[in-house]
């Protein structure tokens, strides 16, 4: 090597110096860096295992540590501020028009099973409809009904209440009251409005319901 | 700041015309380029540069390409042209009443040009000095992304729900896609309705008081509602079920029930 | 407001805490992060600039820097260790000579029209040379200048600005004198608009230019 006799004419840097250039190395570098690695790329003399001492010491109880990974280090910010690396975006969608449309029918229909949401939509429920509600915490499961087959019902939750502003699900406006606030087209009605059914499940045991899911 | 032009030159024409012959001409990036380089040779600053010299050196320069059938381009030789005229400009004294730019005013501005092209190039050159990215300073190299979080929360008001609820409720009397019956009587229809009604035929009647409440309202339930019950009478008559009679052509159909039916 | 009454529940955290998080943060970005950003990341009622100022004081003079560029602060090692990081220098593409000459009048004369970029070099600007620039995200459209057609005008980028180490466009090298010295006037060819009435300066300066021949 042509630097070799060059080197020894050199003195080593100071500490300080030897502490800034490893903390621009590591701050650098894509991977955790060796004291090997670090010793051939520093100038001759240098110490990197001593610079690494103080640098870490100097990184104690700072937002970024300099931790060892295996036989190499790197710096890492502090763990306890991991959650400042985390960016929540929020994004409300509207609820597609077969959500709104059951949700709609538990609601005024309550306690409904399925069969029964099918058949005043005049078609199928999917699996996935029902499930976004449930997470939604907008329905639960109610009481079994008494017919054969013992079919789930579902309600609406306290949570799609306090959502919709609604003491409780009698609140609901009739449709009556829908077409005076011109929600309805003024047409005459076949039959009058089904009255939310007055059945109080709320202390309905959950864990039975779910036997024959 | 271009005074340091380090080879010595002895006879500035010679050097002048050696410099002309090896230098491409593609090798400049246009006329300007090429004045700037030939101002040079003037080894004064810019500001006090000789645009008259200039002109005689870049005609020269352009001459002598000429003459070495070298290509020039076209702006080359507006330039030429251009510079030409200048130089005229500024060896004849203006002519009185001549209201256009004078010639010192046009030597101005391309000494300006010249200077400020040159100052271009000297921040272009101290810029590209500077420390870059990547070559002396440097990025973190683990960069620990953020990671994006999106929750979804989907949302519904009380009026969406409220529609929603009265779309379905609503939807036996909203048929967009069906022929919309609503003001179609059915002979079948008919016949259920005359069938249950004839029994209180004993007398004669008129056909068109046998016709459904909120029929004869509007032209077109009407002559549905007439057209059906006519022929479900029709179909009653040939059964044996009931007589039928009319006075004269457009008179009102009669009917009562055939005694002993 | 709801968030008026939240956050003055909450007391912000001390200042060496809300310093320990700009410091991760910008650790941990490749990128420059505004105060913005760190603002939307950081707890409620905290001063990322206050922070900022700070942490930057405290980066003095280490291996690693707290640098400004734009809006936006970044984490970049020091210059002066340039020479330990071979390792880690990208292969910079050469830029043709058009290019460089293009980005500094984008840089000094910005916002900048094509046509004027033109009459400074002399010369066409080839769509290769735009597109280079632009590809670099170095130089990024302006606004359009008021003037009949309507030009696009060309600004440099806050990447320019990192890429340079430069705080701001303001920060150009030498900018004071050429500004100073009327070399980033945009002046019209003689004749071409309203004749200046300055006649003695235009003769002052002619006749220095007579003296030479």
């Amino acid at each position: 090597m042509t630097g070799a006799t060059e080197r020894t004419l050199f003195e080593a840097p100071p500490m300080g110096e030897q502490e800034r250039m490893v903390e621009a190395i590591l701050f650098a570098s894509a991977d955790p860096v060796t004291v090997a690695e670090l010793q051939s790329r520093m100038p001759h003399g240098c110490d990197p295992a001593e610079a690494l001492a103080y640098l870490r010491k100097r990184y104690e109880g700072r937002g970024v540590h300099l931790v060892r990974v295996g036989d190499a280090y790197a710096f890492r910010t502090a763990a306890d501020l991991g959650y400042l690396m985390q960016k929540e975006s929020t994004e409300v969608r509207k609820l597609s028009r077969a959500a709104i449309e059951t949700l709609a029918i538990v609601a005024y229909h309550q306690p409904v099973t399925r069969t029964e949401i099918e058949e005043i939509r005049g078609v199928a429920v999917s699996r996935g409809t029902i499930d976004q509600l449930l997470e939604l915490d907008w329905i639960r499961l109610g009481r079994r009904r008494m017919t054969p087959g013992r079919p789930v019902t579902f309600v609406v939750t306290e949570h799609f209440l306090d959502h919709f502003g609604l003491e409780s699900a009698r609140d609901l406006p009739g449709l009556k009251e829908l077409r005076a606030a011109g929600l309805l087209d003024n047409r005459p009605l076949p039959g009058s409005m089904q009255k939310p059914d007055d059945e109080d499940e709320a202390n309905t045991g959950q864990s039975e319901l779910f036997e024959d899911e | 700041m271009t005074d340091d032009w380090s080879e010595p030159v002895a006879n500035p024409a010679e050097r002048l015309a050696a410099e002309a012959l090896i230098v491409d001409v593609d090798g400049f990036e246009g006329p300007l380029d090429l004045l700037l380089t030939l101002s040079r040779t003037q080894k004064v600053d810019l500001r006090r540069i000789s645009v008259l010299q200039l002109a005689e050196q870049y005609l020269g320069f352009v001459t002598r390409a000429r003459a070495l059938r070298i290509e020039l381009a076209a702006d080359y030789l507006v330039m030429a042209a251009w510079l030409a005229f200048l130089k005229s400009r500024l060896l004849l004294p203006p002519e009185p009443g001549d209201d256009g730019p004078s010639a010192e005013e046009l030597a101005a501005h391309l000494a300006f040009q010249l200077e400020r092209l040159e100052a271009m190039r000297e921040a272009a050159a101290r810029l590209m000095a500077r420390d870059q990215l990547g070559r002396d300073i440097f990025a973190r190299g683990i960069p620990e992304d953020v990671t994006r979080n999106r929750i979804i929360t989907y949302d519904a008001s009380l009026i969406d729900l409220m529609r929603a609820y009265a779309r379905i409720r609503t939807r036996d009397e909203f048929r967009p896609f069906v022929m919309d019956r609503d003001h179609v009587f059915t002979m079948e229809q008919a016949l259920d309705r005359m069938r249950g009604l004839i029994g209180y035929a004993g007398d004669w009647a008129d056909l068109t008081s046998f016709l459904p409440e909120g029929w004869d309202a509007t032209p077109m339930r009407r002559r549905s509602s007439t057209a059906a019950h006519f022929a479900a009478i029709l179909e009653l008559a040939k059964q044996g079920q009931v007589v039928l009679r009319q006075g004269e052509t457009f008179a009102p159909i009669q009917l009562r029930r055939r005694d002993g039916a």
